[in-house]
């Protein structure tokens, strides 16, 4: 019955065809002919609200379609991409993080004080940014591993984790900012690589990085399959807890290096540095499709959804929508754009949390 | 005769309410296939799981080459030799088939940390190839049906045979409940040539396949040995009583209590009903009647149960329930209209494992169990514990968790969900004794039996063909989503199964 | 999610009718209030102000807006989603109760409370119908609602003059704050429609598995949209609440609840996966999260310090609360 | 000690404390911004200079969680001798706090934020005075500092911040009445960034593309918001574009003796600190009655300086005259009545 010319013929004979009362949660369920998950129905839809974003912002504004400002948009999103590339391997394990802010606050700290600044006597150049990014590591670590040894959810691990970085923050400020004095990191803001600033570079090599690690690395693979179906992972013999604990310490790396970025950015260690990036990056990682039960979606599905808000961002301001009618606007807009482009295919779709 | 490579003694094993192991000793040999049958409950997966390490014994030893280890999980006892096909299916829903089968066992295919895909591939297609089959390793689990997924964990169990330089132990706990015909002879095949390699433990409760394929046979019964049987000495019908402690009482299938509905009328009658996988079917059942649908695995049989419980879009057709329209909507208004529905997989789609026997009984008539909006937990205890005497439900409680209770008793509760409904019109039936036991099936035959003689339809799509036959009045027969033939099966004139199998492929 | 092949569910076991643990049972439910004596105790060693009953009665009307919220937002919890939007959309309550109150009076929390309902089920509807993920929805929902807030209100604080009209919400009755009991009188409102009507069964049945609760016929869209619903009554309810204690409407003014009120239901031991939890729980959970919010920066300790022990706190807290044996995968 | 309207001063406990009774209180939204962390230093110092010692709340920005710590600090004991010196999250934030500090018995004084009808005088015999900066005045000075940088023609880009708040409204009322009176200068684009730098740098990077030739200011409603513009005009390579705000924040101080920010307005953050602290020591030790105080003096405007590249150095590091907080000299620093 796994003869090819009995099942080829279904499977060309049109758009996947319905598969209905869909996946249980676990996906353990019936025939399934094609991979017309929830994820790639989603991913599809933001890829097209995205697109048809960019079509009426194009034609409402013509400052939208500048080459400057795609320049704006990209090295905008820089930030934004380089923690959601962190936290959508968090996510694919089906867990949460979020420590960002906190965590990107004490690395910001950090590395402002590593280089040259107006607050230490260091001039740690490139070692400053590796021990920064090394930090975010290790609260990714914490984070991990209090959540799989105490087996409590990451929702609170990571809520305490946030706390304690900002904690940290507040303690390496002391009152001061530090001035990041470093021209070396002051450049990855200010200057330009073929067009695009530097810092817009370093986040392309991130997302890059983090693509490599999701396809190519047992972290990767095995956040899938954690994710996925954990217990099951398990039963493969999988050792669950620790490739769990190195997802978070990745990701951690990935804000350790948002906070690098944001820092030069600012040309000072600033202890909210990271404010709003948790909640864009969460709502960027799950508008691209990938989904918060895990085990769907990818660094590159998640880059879709930064563009659906930078874009979305950056092409409000430009079409003179008030600031007060802003917000509101952007929220519908996320909704209508995903529910209209999920409505055709509503049918196919799983149990949707 | 050699030394056992896998040893048992006195394991004990006590969950809460039940003792599931008591005092199990059993052992196998190097080479040899050793088959365990019971019913459901009897401990068969328990034993199993203990020895891969996910069940920790209260009491008992275990011994691989003689030597008493602890186990500790599953790839602890990947290391010692042990490995096992779980009844459940365990792949990753969203990794590809090549994943899955080296999942936890990849170390060859990843050089410098790095996965290489090609490896990857290669290693799977080797294990897929054994079994011969033609599964593409690169496609993604949860686009392959459901026997193919149960081919693949064959698959992935073969994996052992690469690790592991002494003598491994396959355990293999049914996996033949939802294959079809050449798939098993398939699996036999695997098993056949395992032997030269390793021993293997198999579970099913096709007594008939059990001897095919044993060198010996264990009776497990309220988790003790009962007998060790050489299936050479044995027929099916010795081992149907050893297993369930009595005479069977008239036939298996309670062919006498098949009543006629010749004269009833129409219950439901389909009219082109169409949906993605199915076309213009139409159909009618009567009240009364058992009507059994035949078709191999893509005939569209499962889209036209689901469609007309709603739980699939049909994308046309008309439908009448006793002579009134019926519009297909959701489950829930076809709840409503007196349909019940008992899904093929139990534990995803049937039950809800951590909520009660009681909830979960009286969950699509709660109803019964209230007074206006308000729960009568006394009526619902009364309700409960009716059903769980007048179907023999085995459970601790009516409190007990549902999933905790063996497939059989599970089922039950499902199907007594649907019958506590006077009303009931038509129950639809997908794969219902699909992993039962033979005394539990022989309850659920009976149970068919008495829904259709109080009156209700029943549309009923079963494992194998002989079940169909045997429990139904009418057979349709479908293939590529269109119905072929009807074949009329009554009571003492059944016909030849091999008449419908030539329709049906 | 769990299989009878998860080891977690195997050594787990159901409760058992009786035997020694039933003991760690009852321990694992109280577990949550014993947290809460714990922390009190701890903290009180180091500002013995704590504990006298001024401050405790004071530490429940803290409390009373956030438990509101978290009550609410757990029957979606329950049901498997999350909804992001009740602190925007108390804030959005405040500015209409505030706005209402010069016409209303008194009776201004019924159509607050009903607009706000209205609005959860909106969200819900657009969930279930469009089937967009509950994140997505709500945090489309949480952006939409501020803007209003702010649209309303002209984006600045409205003042209320006449405060008499609702002074039930920030009196005291025998010397406990009413805030409090009318947080209680949600939860034994909703405790009751939960333990005697089968809606509380739905929501688990549809939190722990929604395919076999949709396959047994359970109304799932409709229970879907009636938590939605509920959740937002809620947080109608909690921005009437925070005007009774604030004397004002602002567009911003329950934002910064959301979190404290998610971590409420997540201390107190409720699964955020779905299913598993209860309403009692929650509000076990809100005083801790509130004795943790106030209770250390009273005991003095240096601003960095501070959120690194609430942090450690608020994670030895829900690590003793929850309760494990209940849900087979910790996400 | 309850308060009984008109504020008399032989009730118990009021002015009657001895110094070593008083607890002292200061309350800010964090520790994590320059502007905070100085308000708090100079509250220290004042605590210092009396042999006192003075208890940090900061809430995060989170109302709720202002009001829960009032609520309980006001649950303590001795509360007839504990000064609050408060900086409330909003205007809404206010009104409970004065009715709380009041109802317990305890010495308040507010800062910054204040529902316009709502005052000391009516009836808070406790609630000391309320101090701000007048917003208007301050987004008048900057704005004409900018403007004259620019010759008094071409474009600005407006920065707003919290939009609900009406410090972000006054102060843009303040660059409105500028605009007004130069003619020459358009306003190109106005946007909320939220009083936050990271913010403020997409906002502004994103408006410059639509407006990069015209640009020739930039207007915040804070310094961190303008340093946030200056590193956005840094990224795109603008140099010649003027950048002002408001606080007077070290960073920003420094970027006008380097050139790159053109004004910013004191709001002396270290004396905003101290004086609540001494306006409410003075009042429990009885040295102050408040209901003595002219209305004129119980809400007031403190006074406010325009700082750019010629005064710059004299505020690079501010210093506290502890002879200003004397309960004699305590409203030298008033310039008004609000309003
Ligand atoms: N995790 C568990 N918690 C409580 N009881 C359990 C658990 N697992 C199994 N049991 C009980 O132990 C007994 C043996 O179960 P087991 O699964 O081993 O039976 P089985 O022989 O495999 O049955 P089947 O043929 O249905 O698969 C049953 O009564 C079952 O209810
Ligand atoms: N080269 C490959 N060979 C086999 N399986 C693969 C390969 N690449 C991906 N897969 C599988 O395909 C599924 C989708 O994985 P993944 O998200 O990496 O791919 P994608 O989203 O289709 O593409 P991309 O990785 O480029 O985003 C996963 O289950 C993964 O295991
Ligand atoms: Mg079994
Ligand atoms: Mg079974």
């Amino acid at each position: 019955m796994t003869s090819p010319d009995t099942a080829q013929p279904r499977a060309a004979a049109g758009p996947a065809p319905t598969r209905g009362p869909a996946p249980a949660a676990g996906g353990r369920s019936r025939l399934n002919w094609r991979p017309s998950g929830t994820d790639a129905v989603q991913t599809t839809a933001s890829l097209a609200a995205l697109v048809l974003m960019i079509l009426v912002f194009s034609v409402l504004d013509a400052q939208f379609r500048s080459l400057d400002n795609l320049v704006a948009v990209v090295d905008a999103a820089a930030v934004l991409a380089v923690i959601t590339v962190g936290l959508t391997f968090v996510l694919l394990l089906g867990a949460i993080d979020l420590s960002v802010e906190g965590v990107v606050g004490a690395c910001a700290l950090t590395v402002a004080l590593l280089v040259a600044n107006s607050r230490t006597g260091l001039d740690l150049g490139v070692l400053g940014v590796a021990a920064t990014v090394a930090l975010g590591a290790v609260f990714g670590l914490a984070s991990g591993l209090l959540s799989t040894r105490l087996r409590i959810p990451s929702f609170l691990t990571t809520l305490g984790v946030y706390a304690i970085g900002l904690g940290v923050a507040t303690i390496l400020f002391a009152g001061e900012r530090p001035i990041v004095e470093d021209a070396w990191l002051s450049g990855w803001a200010s200057s330009k690589f073929l067009g695009f600033a530097v810092a817009s570079w370093v986040a392309a090599g991130a997302v890059l990085a983090g693509w490599l690690i999701q396809r190519y690395t047992r972290v990767g693979r095995y956040a899938y399959a954690i994710g996925g179906a954990e217990d099951i992972a398990r039963l493969s013999g999988v050792p669950v807890a620790r490739y769990k604990t190195a997802a978070f310490a990745v990701a951690g790396a990935f804000y350790g290096l948002g906070a690098v970025m944001a820092s030069a950015q600012l040309g000072s260690g600033v202890v909210t540095a990271g404010s709003g990036l948790n909640f864009s990056a969460i709502a960027a990682a799950v508008i691209g499709g990938t989904l918060l039960v895990g085990g769907r979606g990818g660094v590159l599905q998640s880059m879709i959804g930064v563009f659906v808000l930078t874009v979305l961002q950056n092409g409000l301001i430009l079409a003179g929508v008030s600031p007060y009618a802003q917000q509101a606007v952007q929220g519908v807009i996320v909704v209508v754009a995903v529910a209209a482009a999920t409505w055709p295919v509503r049918h196919r779709l799983g149990v949707v949390k | 005769m050699s030394a056992p490579v896998l040893s048992v003694e006195g394991l004990t094993k006590r969950f809460p309410g039940v003792t599931a192991l008591d005092g199990m000793s059993f052992e196998v040999r190097p080479h040899e296939v050793v088959g365990l049958i019971g019913e459901n409950g009897a401990g068969k997966s328990t034993l199993l799981k203990s020895l891969v390490g996910l069940v920790a014994p209260d009491a008992g030893t275990i011994r691989v080459g003689g030597e008493a280890v602890r186990l500790r999980g599953v790839a602890h006892a990947g290391s010692v030799g042990i490995g096992m096909v779980f009844q459940e299916q365990s792949l990753v829903p969203n990794l590809t088939v090549a994943e899955n089968i080296l999942l936890g066992a990849e170390r060859s295919a990843v050089r410098g940390g790095v996965y290489r895909w090609r490896t990857l591939r290669a290693l799977a297609q080797e294990q897929l190839d054994k079994i011969g089959s033609t599964i593409d390793p690169g496609a993604r689990t949860d686009t392959l049906t459901f026997a193919q997924r149960q081919l693949v964990e064959v698959a992935k169990v073969l994996t052992i045979e690469e690790r592991i330089t002494g003598e491994p132990v396959v355990l293999l706990d049914e996996p033949t409940s939802v294959l079809e015909r050449d798939e098993i002879a398939t699996l036999f095949a695997q098993i056949e040539r395992l032997r030269t390699r390793a021993s293997v433990v198999f579970v099913s409760h096709r007594l008939d396949e059990v001897l095919e394929v044993s060198d010996r046979v264990y009776v497990l019964r309220n988790g003790k040995v009962v007998a060790e049987v050489d299936p050479h000495e044995v027929d099916a019908t010795d081992l149907h009583h050893l297993l369930i402690g009595r005479e069977s009482g008239g036939s298996h299938y309670h062919d006498d209590a098949q009543r006629d509905c010749d004269g009833a009328p129409v219950r439901l009658r389909v009219d082109r009903l169409s949906t993605a996988g199915c076309k213009d079917v139409s159909l009618d059942i009567r009240a009364g009647e058992v009507l059994g649908v035949a078709g191999v695995q893509g005939s569209g049989r499962e889209d036209v149960c689901r469609a007309l419980f709603g739980a699939i879009r049909a994308s046309g057709g008309r439908v009448t329930l006793d002579d009134r329209p019926f519009r297909l909507g959701s489950p829930r208004s076809a709840v409503r209209a007196g349909i019940g529905y008992v899904p093929s997989e139990r534990r995803t789609d049937g039950i809800i494992p951590p909520m009660s026997v009681a909830e979960n009984l009286s969950m699509a008539h709660v109803g019964e169990v209230c007074s206006g909006p308000v729960l009568q937990p006394r009526r619902e205890r009364g309700l409960v514990e009716q059903w769980v005497r007048r179907l023999g439900i085995k459970t601790p409680s009516p409190q007990t968790p549902i999933g905790t209770l063996s497939g059989g008793n599970q089922q039950k509760v499902v199907l007594a969900r649907w019958m506590i409904d006077d009303d009931l019109r038509l129950l639809i039936l997908d794969h219902p004794t699909r992993g039962l036991d033979v005394g539990a099936k022989s309850d659920v035959y009976a149970l068919i039996r008495d829904l259709a003689a109080a009156g209700c339809a029943v549309l009923l799509l079963s494992d194998t063909l002989e079940e169909t036959i045997a429990l139904s009045h009418r057979v349709v027969v479908m293939k590529d989503g269109a119905v072929v033939t009807t074949v009329e099966t009554p009571k003492g004139a059944k016909p030849d199964p091999v008449v419908i199998l030539e329709e049906m492929v | 999610m769990s299989t009878d092949t998860a080891p977690e569910v195997t050594s787990a076991g159901p409760p058992a009718p009786d035997g020694p643990s039933r003991v760690r049972r009852e321990l694992v439910r109280f577990m949550p209030l014993l947290i809460l004596g714990a922390l009190l105790v701890l903290l009180s060693l180091r500002n013995p102000d704590l504990l006298t009953q001024r401050s405790l009665t004071t530490m429940a009307d803290s409390a009373a807006p956030l438990m509101v919220l978290a009550i609410g937002i757990t029957v979606v919890i329950l049901c498997g989603g999350i909804d992001l939007s009740i602190g925007a959309l108390a804030s959005l309550a405040s500015v209409l109760t505030a706005l209402w109150v010069p016409t209303m009076s008194g009776a201004v929390v019924v159509p607050v409370v009903l607009v706000c309902a209205a609005a959860g089920a909106v969200q819900g509807w657009i969930h279930v119908a469009a089937r967009v993920p509950s994140f997505i929805v709500t945090l489309g929902g949480m952006s939409l609602w501020t803007g209003l807030a702010l649209a309303f209100s002209g984006a600045s604080t409205i003042a209320v003059t006449d405060l008499g009209a609702l002074r039930w919400a920030f009196t005291r009755v025998g010397g406990v704050p009413s805030a409090i009991l009318v947080a209680l009188g949600v939860v034994a409102v909703l405790g009751a429609v939960l333990k005697f009507t089968p809606f509380g069964r739905w929501v688990s049945s549809i939190g722990h598995a929604e395919p076999a609760a949709r396959l047994a016929g359970l109304p799932v869209s409709q229970v879907k949209i009636a938590a939605f619903a509920i959740s937002g009554a809620c947080a109608g309810l909690a921005g009437v609440l925070l005007v009774a204690r604030t004397f004002s409407g602002a567009p911003t003014l329950g934002d910064s609840l959301l979190l404290p009120a998610v971590a409420a239901v997540i201390v107190g031991g409720t699964a955020i996966t779905g299913g598993h939890g209860g309403l009692f729980r929650t509000v076990v959970g809100a005083l801790i999260v509130v004795l943790l919010r106030v209770g250390l920066s009273l005991i003095g300790v240096d601003a960095g310090f501070e959120p690194i022990f609430y942090g450690l706190l608020i994670i030895v807290a829900v690590t003793v609360t929850i309760d494990r044996s209940k849900v087979a995968v910790l996400k | 000690g309850c308060s009984d309207d008109g504020g008399s001063t032989s009730a118990e406990g009021d002015g009657s404390c001895s110094p070593d009774e008083i607890t002292l209180i200061g309350q800010v939204r964090n520790q994590t911004n320059p502007y905070e962390a100085a308000w708090l230093t100079g509250g220290d110092t004042f605590a210092e200079s009396v042999d006192l010692e003075q208890q940090h709340l900061t809430y995060d920005g989170d109302s709720q969680r202002q009001q829960e710590q009032i609520r309980q600090a006001l649950a303590g004991s001795g509360i007839e001798c504990t000064v609050f010196n408060v900086l409330p999250n909003g205007d809404a934030d206010t009104a409970p706090i004065v009715a709380a500090a009041n109802e317990a018995g305890a010495f308040l004084v507010t800062q910054w934020n204040k529902p316009v009808d709502l005052n000391p005088w009516d009836g808070f015999d406790r609630w000391v005075a309320h101090i701000t900066y007048d917003g208007e005045e301050s987004g008048y000075l900057i704005a004409k500092a900018l403007f004259d940088r620019m010759g008094g023609s071409g474009g600005v880009i407006a920065l707003q911040g919290i939009l609900d708040t009406s410090a972000a409204q006054d102060r843009f009322a303040g660059l409105e009445r500028a605009l007004a009176e130069y003619p020459g200068i358009t306003l190109l684009d106005e946007q909320t960034a939220n009083f936050d730098r990271a913010e403020a740098l997409t906002v502004t990077r994103t408006l410059l593309t639509a407006h990069a030739e015209h640009v020739g200011g930039v207007w915040a409603a804070n310094d961190d918001m303008a340093l946030g513009a200056v590193q956005a005009l840094e990224a795109v390579g603008l140099d010649n574009v003027g950048v002002v705000g408001i606080d007077a924040v070290p960073e920003a101080i420094a970027a006008i003796e380097a050139g790159t920010m053109t004004a910013t307005v004191s709001s002396d953050g270290p004396w905003q600190g101290a004086i609540g602290l001494a306006m409410g020591y003075c009042a429990a030790t009885g040295e102050l009655d408040p209901a003595s105080i002219e209305n004129d003096d119980r809400a007031f405007f403190a006074e406010q300086f325009l700082i750019d590249q010629s005064n710059a150095a004299e505020f690079a590091a501010p210093e506290l005259d502890l002879a200003d907080f004397e309960c004699g000299s305590l409203f030298d620093r008033a310039t008004g009545p609000i309003g």
